[in-house]
């Protein structure tokens, strides 16, 4: 068995994979590089990132390499899954980034930086994985790094934040492996791709346990994804890690999840299977109880969280159809939900890093930030418009239509109006805090001037926001 | 040519963004500098908009593939009047915040977010794609969102702000909804293309139909869905409260008339009598509020719901001549309701509140130039002939009384009734504003007026002339001007609008 | 040629008692062994279903091996993260995190 | 008048147009000056006239545009064609100047008797907008125009009534009005849209042709449409049941009074019934109800004039009567008949109205009020009053020659013709018409004798010496009302001042020039215009008259006119109203009470109706500013789950997989 292998094509992975076993012997040979490590770490993110432009160049042909023989691959990267490996990538950068400033033990900077580079490439490797096994394992990768990275702040919050993050994910894990197991049950394959699911599909014993397994899937995705009722470790975490730590459970966390749900989901629409009623009702739960929750939420962060959970609902509203483009279409939007959560979290970054955690964590507290830091404020207030879908931020607006084009598309009528009540839902929640930072500001402002790489990712975040704002193919032609 | 279409949307925007921009900077920039800076603004935004009515360009261009939006924008007969309405508002707004400036300081936001909304409103009207449509109709959403919650009246404006947003992002979402629908199965997204129902069966244009009008209702509003109007122009400013009834309310019907009534015929004759009932209902209902109504903003605002159930009405109708009407009413409105507003929120700040109930001297005796423009403000509300209101309601009600022949005639005739019932509760509850506002009370009330609990404890932020002069005068003057206009001469604007309006149906029908 | 039914059996046993676990135990260390239970159990049904199917690429043992794999490199962090939350509480029930809020 | 027929501007466009334009030029250009605002008003209102004349030449010469265009076609969408052009006819063109010579008599004597108001200048410009308005009326070949004119009037009468706003019943007056006319302009406008809708025109010749000739027009249609535009003639011309606005609107200044009662306002319904009649003649029922209506009135209203105790009163249900008389002529016509006979009563009643309403004004500025108590020997002490309010009070009670005699017979004839020819209505018209004859005889001699009372000087020493006195309790209520020397505070006998008893009136208020002659003029008019039935412009059979229907006519007043002047005999006022129980006058009075009725039958239900409906709309606020809390209580509820806790999200996990599990394993 001859086995193709191209390592430009799986760059993307291998660069941050090796990066951490970089960075790790970089700290061994110079002990005191300090922060330093999240520089390279950024650096070789962007490199990763780099290496998938040519997806993006060469039209419209997936880039595939590990190649069994002429059909089955098992890495296959298309358009989408390339733009979610770039936005993996370079999300996990910005975190990098967002880190490098913020003081902390120097000899946990090389670990975290290595264990972010770790879940990145984990992330950016199961956009393209197409086996069972190296699905398994990559998705993993993404995940169990997160876990150490939210305990790294060392506070008790953070550890119950990590507790609660650790039970779900083992527990998610279980039961992904018994989905992973029907589904080779059922498939007798552990490629994930349309022959096998075709062939099991043809027997309707075969079929009933392949739902199963999909079905299984999809929950256990659903951990990753922060969709109800999965969801319950994301206040936590966000809550007890520190803010960028947030920002990367928050970002790149989920465009690995999507990228692993759309492997496997990708595999099964080969059938041509009505709608899947399953995620219609996930999405419709998450995303009403992630607004809700966040409307009576007090905190910044935890509000940030429930949110999260609501625009996980958005995510996957176009998955529960069949219409053409539900894949693109969910792309997209997790894309601008991406930029649009980095950024806010940049923002809030900045605020912390100049102000203290004290001052970030209650929504009262940003009372008066359109006053004291305009810049900020704005981008802030930009970033949640963007989430709520309504102009200035044209690209938010054109997610939201995005997500629901294939639903309204598909007839699923009570989808879609629950998805406009909560569109309204989480118009009140991002003009909560909007409303907050117009308040009038506490007395006892502390303010130290922020950081000079926080302010620039924050205009560059603002930039971004504004350019696709204008341009929205840019970011959303990514997928395609 | 085609730069044109682009700068009537881009300068507002722009010039509004900057004017916010402004703002932020400590010091702020000053208020005369944003000020002539606004009215820099909207009057090239205004020569820009008559430029494009008057050549006509368009402009097709690709913008957002992933969603099939074109960046498709173009002047018809009928956007063109409401585009004119619009820019012309956009003017008159800015020059009259000179006159009542902010209550408290941010006066480049205020200003630009009068500019914002105008700039939206005309994307609006000058898109040609349903996608774009929707964009641009969530464009006004924010800042008058913010006219409402920064500047508006302190008492109310928290809850208003909150609804006024809330229920119309609502509405827009579903529209969105059903646009969307429509354009998935239509195949396309250009307006003029998906005119006739593009192949749908009756099924899903009725439910297609019944998402875009409770969507659009909203924001027309249509009873029962009007709960945010009067609290949003209660508590709006003055410069708000012209923008949100002169034109935020026109997008809805507008949209009506664009992508609901040629689009989907099928299912909008399942609907019609069903909406028809709600608008008529909607008449009386506004009507009979404003008989009892105590506060004069808010009684405006209810005589707004009533009045855009005709619109509404003659837009169900299904003929040429309801659609005529709609058209007219809708202008007729926008301008009878922005000179009713100007005035109105005149007194409210002169008299530090506008409780009907509190004894004032008498308008014609104090200040004869806001008693004449109210006079003739509510003559028209009330559909005095040679006054704008007049024909909008007059060919409603023909148009109801004979539907298309899909309608139930008889359930129509009985709304012609109710609508004819409405115009008798219009002269009711305008009269008896002017009966208490215009005519009562003598000069010696006047002296006492200050002293009066309810204007003690509202802010007074500047002294004003107990009459209008200046730019307040110039402002109302020419709205006057144009009520009048428009009610001796309503040709001119029947002319403009029947050709596409024949067109449409004509392609509708086919 | 052994009947399928008892290794099927066995797994879902193992399941049920892990899953069980999960939610009946209140100390960490008891909730990871429910985990690994089900783990066990979905290694157990690809190893059973590996050797009933004719796969050229043994793809069921190997992903046995994988699960397995996985779940050491789990426990390990977990195990840590078991010891960190004791270091900073004194106790690792899972039902008492989150009591205070930071 | 040199102008082509295909000009742009005809006569009929001046006719209507330089009223109008008087009325803007006066509001938007002159500031303060009343008198700039008079020449302004008074020169656009002669012009009016003019154009009327010239209109009239051209008629008679038979040179004239027939339909000229206004603004041209409304664009409609073609379902609908609305030309808006108007229509001079025959009579149209009679009534036309009428309308201009009335109101520009009402203008040169508004200039004079609202000299000091303030608001003389809206005054003078309403005036103006009023007579272009009821022009619009009378020329409109189409029924947009004439509703156009229709609401114009209404609004115009809302202004002058309400002119003199500081007082609470003026007010209310013209709130009353305007509301009562508008309400029964709400059919008017379904049946004007009905006709024009059906008939895919509003332009009233094709219109007519339609209903009349086409076989499928819809007879149910017709008559719903007719009936409409009946009630709202019936609102306008204050018909019973809406009769109660126009006394109430005797709150307006005397001369707006003259304008709308005389030429404009509610001539306006005669005036478009006679447009419409094939239409009316042709739904049966309709016109029997006209007939019922019109005619019921003409007798109520011509009883509560006898009653009333105020002559402006006794005027305004005056007119009342004989528009009803108007409305009634054209209910009791045959088939195919023009409106010849109820306009002709229309440009005689504009006449002698005008100049009774006039000749009031004078006298309210001499003695300072119309309650008959005031007005009462008014004649006697100001003679030159004398010739025309005789002129006014014979031509309304139908004395021959006169123009209300001339009139009122020949409707009689043309009833008497047609019930003769076994027509219901027509019989039960000419019953009516016979019996308001009398009565308006009757009331005429009434009011009559009480201007001509001869006590008046006395009583009128009595109340000055009241009015000067410094406190009323030193002098006796006796010695007020008794033929005795006057006392001043300490009892001392005043000598009567020598110019109230002179008979030397130069310092009394006088009419100008221009207001006198325009009286002069009604009043020739009044007792001429009956020749106006010989004009080749008017179809009138007026050389064969019934001469039994006019003895017997002539014999009853004169009956009724003796028995006024016996029970005047003896009176404090020569009111022969005095006989009868005080009760009877003070319900009539107040009209019957049917301001109560419309109090009680329409305001409070529709105010109660619309309190309901505000508190149920604040219940639906409530509604939805409760979803807010609502969605905060749900989140609450929900937060219950969230423990926080690991193991609860364990629980959850489970409980998801469970249920994902199951839906879609059923659902695929």
């Amino acid at each position: 068995m001859n086995v193709t292998l191209d390592y430009g094509v799986l760059a993307p992975v291998l660069i941050p994979a090796l990066g951490a076993v970089l960075v790790l012997l970089v700290d061994a040979v110079l002990p005191r590089l300090g922060r330093w490590h999240w520089a390279i770490a950024a650096v070789l993110l962007i490199a990763g990132a780099a290496a998938c432009v040519p997806a993006f160049l060469s039209g419209s042909d997936a880039r595939r390499t590990l190649c069994l023989d002429a059909t089955q691959c098992l890495y296959v990267a298309d358009r989408p899954g390339s733009a979610l490996q770039t936005a993996t990538l370079v999300s996990a950068a910005v975190v990098a980034l967002l880190v490098l400033p913020v003081r902390s033990p120097a000899d946990r900077t090389p670990i975290a930086s290595a264990l972010v580079l770790t879940a990145a490439s984990g992330g950016a490797g199961v956009a393209a994985a197409r086996d069972l096994g190296s699905w398994l394992v990559l998705i993993e990768l993404a995940t169990i790094p997160t876990v150490a990275l939210v305990a790294f702040r060392a506070r008790r919050s953070a550890v119950d934040g990590a507790l609660s993050l650790l039970t779900t994910s083992l527990v998610s894990f279980a039961v992904l492996a018994l989905g992973a197991a029907l589904w080779f049950a059922a498939t007798g394959s552990a490629l994930l791709d349309g022959d096998a699911v075709l062939a099991a599909a043809a027997d309707p014993q075969a079929k009933r346990v392949l739902v199963l397994a999909v079905v299984l899937i999809v929950a256990g995705l659903g951990f990753k994804l922060s969709l109800v009722p999965f969801h319950a470790w994301t206040p936590e975490a966000y809550a007890g890690a520190s803010v960028p730590i947030g920002a990367f459970l928050a970002v790149t966390s989920k465009f690995a999840a999507l990228a692993a749900l759309l492997v496997v989901l990708r595999g099964v629409t080969v059938l041509g299977a009505p709608a899947l009623q399953a995620i219609a009702v996930v999405a419709a739960v998450s995303m009403t109880l992630g607004n809700v929750m966040a409307l009576r939420e007090s905190s910044a962060l935890r509000l940030l969280a429930w949110s999260t959970v609501a625009q996980a609902g958005w995510v996957i509203l176009p998955l529960a159809t069949v219409a053409r483009g539900a894949v693109r279409a969910a792309t997209g939007y997790l894309l601008v939900y991406g930029l649009a959560t980095i950024v806010a979290f940049a923002v809030v970054t900045l605020v912390a890093h100049a102000e203290g955690r004290g001052r970030v964590v209650g929504l009262s507290s940003y009372a008066g930030l359109f006053r004291r830091r305009p810049l900020a404020a704005v981008t802030l207030a930009v970033a949640l418009l963007t989430l709520a879908g309504l102009p200035p931020s044209v690209v938010g607006l054109v997610a939201k239509v995005l997500a629901l084009r294939p639903v309204a598309a598909d007839g699923l009528w009570w989808l879609a109006i629950v998805a406009a009540v909560n569109a309204m839902l989480g118009l009140a929640v991002y003009l909560r805090w909007m409303l907050a930072m117009a308040g009038t500001p506490a007395p006892d402002t502390v303010d130290d001037r922020p950081h000079r790489l926080h302010l620039a990712l924050v205009v560059l975040g603002l930039l971004a926001l504004g350019v696709t704002s204008v341009a929205p193919q840019l970011l959303l032609g990514l997928a395609g | 040519m085609v730069a044109v279409l682009l700068c009537a949307i881009v300068v507002p925007v722009v010039t509004g963004a900057l004017l916010i921009t402004g703002d932020r900077f400590s010091p702020a920039v000053g208020a005369l500098t944003s000020w002539v800076v606004a009215v820099l603004g909207s009057v090239v935004t205004a020569a820009c908009v008559v430029l494009a009515v008057w050549r006509r360009p368009e402009l097709d261009h690709e913008w957002v593939p992933a969603i099939g939006m074109r960046l498709h924008l173009a002047v018809d007969g009928i956007s063109a009047p409401l585009l004119l309405l619009t820019a012309a508002l956009g003017v008159l707004v800015v020059l009259h915040a000179r006159v009542e400036p902010p209550t408290r300081t941010g006066h480049g936001t205020y200003l630009g977010c009068l500019l914002l909304v105008t700039g939206g409103a005309i994307a609006t009207f000058l898109a040609r794609d349903a996608i774009l449509f929707f964009l641009a109709f969530e464009i006004v959403l924010v800042p008058m969102w913010l006219l409402i919650k920064g500047f508006g009246d302190p008492k109310h404006r928290a809850s208003a702000s909150a609804k006024f947003v809330l229920y119309t992002v609502l509405g827009s979402t579903l529209m969105l909804v059903g646009i969307l629908g429509t354009v998935y199965l239509a195949g396309t997204a250009d307006i003029d293309g998906l005119v006739g129902g593009a192949g749908l069966s009756t099924t899903q244009q009725t439910v297609l139909a019944a998402i875009l009008l409770i969507g659009l209702g909203i924001k027309v509003p249509l009873w029962p869905l009007h709960s945010w109007l009067p609290a949003a122009h209660t508590a709006a400013p003055t410069g708000g409260s012209v923008l949100l009834a002169g034109v935020l309310l026109k997008m809805g019907t507008y949209g009506i008339a664009r992508l609901v009534v040629p689009v989907l015929p099928a299912g909008v004759e399942r609907l019609a009598p069903v909406v028809g009932v709600l608008a008529a209902v909607g008449i009386l209902w506004g009507g009979l509020v404003c008989l009892v109504e105590r506060s004069l903003k808010r009684l405006i605002a209810w005589s707004s719901v009533a009045h855009m159930g005709f619109v509404v009405l003659g837009l169900m109708s299904g003929t040429r001549l309801g659609l005529q009407a709609a058209l007219f009413g809708n202008i007729a409105h926008g301008i009878v309701s922005a000179l009713l507003f100007f005035v109105v929120g005149g007194l409210k700040q002169r008299w530090g509140g506008d409780d009907l109930a509190v004894a004032r001297a008498s308008l014609r005796d104090t200040a004869p130039r806001l008693g004449f423009a109210l006079v003739v403000g509510m003559a028209a509300l009330l559909g005095l002939p040679g006054l704008a209101g007049f024909w909008g309601e007059l060919l409603a009600v023909a148009s109801v009384w004979n539907p298309d022949g899909s309608r139930p005639v008889l359930l129509f005739r009985v709304l012609a009734l109710a609508a004819a019932l409405g115009t008798v509760l219009a002269a009711g509850y305008a009269l008896r504003v002017l009966r208490v506002v215009w005519a009562e009370g003598s000069p010696a009330e006047q002296a006492a007026a200050p002293g009066t609990p309810e204007a003690a404890q509202a802010p007074r932020p500047a002294p004003r002339p107990v009459d209008a002069d200046g730019y307040e005068w110039a402002v109302v003057g020419v709205l006057v001007l144009g009520a009048v206009a428009l009610g001796v001469l309503p040709t001119v604007l029947l002319d403009s609008t029947e050709p596409a309006v024949l067109h449409l149906l004509e392609v509708a029908a086919r | 040629m052994i009947h399928l039914e008892l290794p099927l059996l066995l797994v879902a046993v193992l399941a049920g008692t892990g899953v069980y676990g999960i939610l009946a135990r209140r100390n960490a260390v008891l909730v990871l062994i429910g985990v690994e239970l089900v783990l066990a159990s979905a290694g157990l049904l690809m190893v059973t279903m590996g050797s009933t199917l004719a796969d050229p690429l043994r793809a069921g043992h190997v992903l046995t091996i994988f699960v397995i794999t996985i779940a050491a490199a789990e426990i390990a962090v977990a195990l840590a993260l078991v010891v960190a939350v004791f270091r900073a509480r004194g106790d690792i029930d899972v039902t008492r995190a989150g009591e205070v809020d930071s | 008048m040199n102008l082509g027929i295909d000009a742009p501007v005809q006569p009929s466009h001046l006719a209507i147009l330089l009223p109008a334009l008087g009325a803007v030029v006066t509001l938007v250009l002159v500031r303060r000056s009343s008198r700039l605002a008079a020449t302004i008003a008074m020169g656009a209102s002669f012009l009016g006239l003019f154009g009327a004349c010239a209109l009239l030449a051209q008629q008679v010469e038979g040179d004239v545009a027939r339909s000229p265009r206004t603004i041209g076609d409304l664009a409609l969408g073609g379902g609908v064609t609305a030309p808006l052009r108007l229509l001079v006819d025959d009579w149209s063109v009679l009534v036309c100047v009428a309308v201009a010579l009335v109101a520009f008599v009402v203008q040169t004597f508004a200039r004079w008797y609202l000299w000091t108001d303030p608001r003389y200048r809206q005054f003078a410009a309403t005036v103006g907008l009023f007579t272009a308005a009821m022009q619009l009326v009378v020329l409109s070949g189409d029924l947009v125009l004439t509703l156009v004119g229709w609401e114009l009037m209404g609004w115009c009468s809302y202004l002058l009534i309400g002119h003199e706003s500081e007082r609470e019943k003026a007010r209310r007056a013209a709130y009353k009005a305007f509301l009562v006319t508008r309400f029964a302009d709400a059919p008017l406008l379904v049946g004007i849209a009905a006709l024009a809708v059906g008939a895919r025109s509003t332009d009233i010749p094709t219109v007519l042709r339609f209903w009349l000739t086409e076989p499928h027009a819809s007879a149910t249609t017709l008559t719903v449409a007719v009936l409409g535009i009946v009630c709202g003639v019936l609102g306008k011309s204050a018909q019973i049941p809406f009769q109660d606005w126009l006394p109430d609107a005797m709150e307006g200044p005397t001369p707006a009074s003259a304008l709308i009662h005389a030429a404009t306002m509610v001539a306006a319904g005669t005036v478009v019934l006679a447009r419409l009649l094939p239409l009316v003649q042709h739904a049966d029922h309709v016109r029997l109800l006209l007939v019922l209506l019109a005619g019921g009135t003409t007798v109520v209203a011509a009883l509560l004039a006898f009653f009333q105790q105020d002559l402006k009163k006794l005027l305004a249900w005056s007119t009342v009567s004989q528009v009803g008389i108007m409305l009634t002529a054209l209910g009791v016509l045959p088939v195919g008949s023009g409106p010849d006979t109820a306009i002709t009563h229309l440009i005689g009643h504009a006449a002698f109205k005008a100049l009774l309403f006039l000749m009031f004004g004078w006298a309210t500025v001499l003695v300072g009020g119309t309650v008959v108590p005031r007005i009462s020997g008014v004649v006697r002490r100001y003679p030159e009053l004398r010739r025309m309010l005789a002129v006014g009070f014979l031509a309304l009670a139908g004395v021959p020659p006169l123009v209300g005699f001339v009139s009122k017979d020949l409707i009689l004839d043309s009833a008497a013709h047609h019930a003769a020819d076994g027509d219901g209505p027509a019989l039960l018209g000419l019953v009516l018409l016979g019996i308001t004859t009398v009565l308006t005889a009757a009331y005429a001699m009434r009011a009559w004798l009480i201007v001509h009372h001869s006590t008046v000087l006395e009583r009128r020493d009595d109340r000055e010496s009241f009015e000067d006195s410094y406190s009323v309790e030193n002098v006796g209520i006796v010695e007020l009302f008794r033929d005795s020397p006057q006392v001043d505070e300490w009892g001392r006998e005043i000598p009567v001042a020598d110019w109230v008893a002179s008979a030397d009136h130069d310092l009394e208020p006088q009419p100008g020039l221009l207001p006198s002659t325009g009286l002069l003029i009604l009043s020739f008019l009044s007792v001429v215009g009956g020749a106006v039935v010989a004009s080749p412009l008017l179809d009138l059979d007026w050389q064969s008259p019934d001469w039994l229907l006019i003895a017997a006519a002539l014999l009853l007043m004169v009956a009724a006119a003796l028995l006024v002047r016996v029970a005047s005999l003896g009176t404090t006022y020569g009111d022969a109203s005095e006989r009868l129980p005080q009760s009877w006058r003070l319900l009539a009075s107040r009209g019957l009470g049917v301001d109560d009725a419309y109090v009680g039958l329409v305001v409070r239900p529709v105010l109660a109706l619309a309190r309901t409906v505000a508190s149920l709309d604040a219940r639906l606020d409530r509604g939805v500013e409760a979803t807010p809390g609502l969605i905060r209580s749900l989140g609450d509820r929900t937060s219950g789950v969230h423990t926080r806790r690991p193991t609860s999200g364990l629980l959850a996990v489970v409980g998801g997989v469970l249920v994902v599990g199951v839906l879609g394993v059923a659902l695929w």
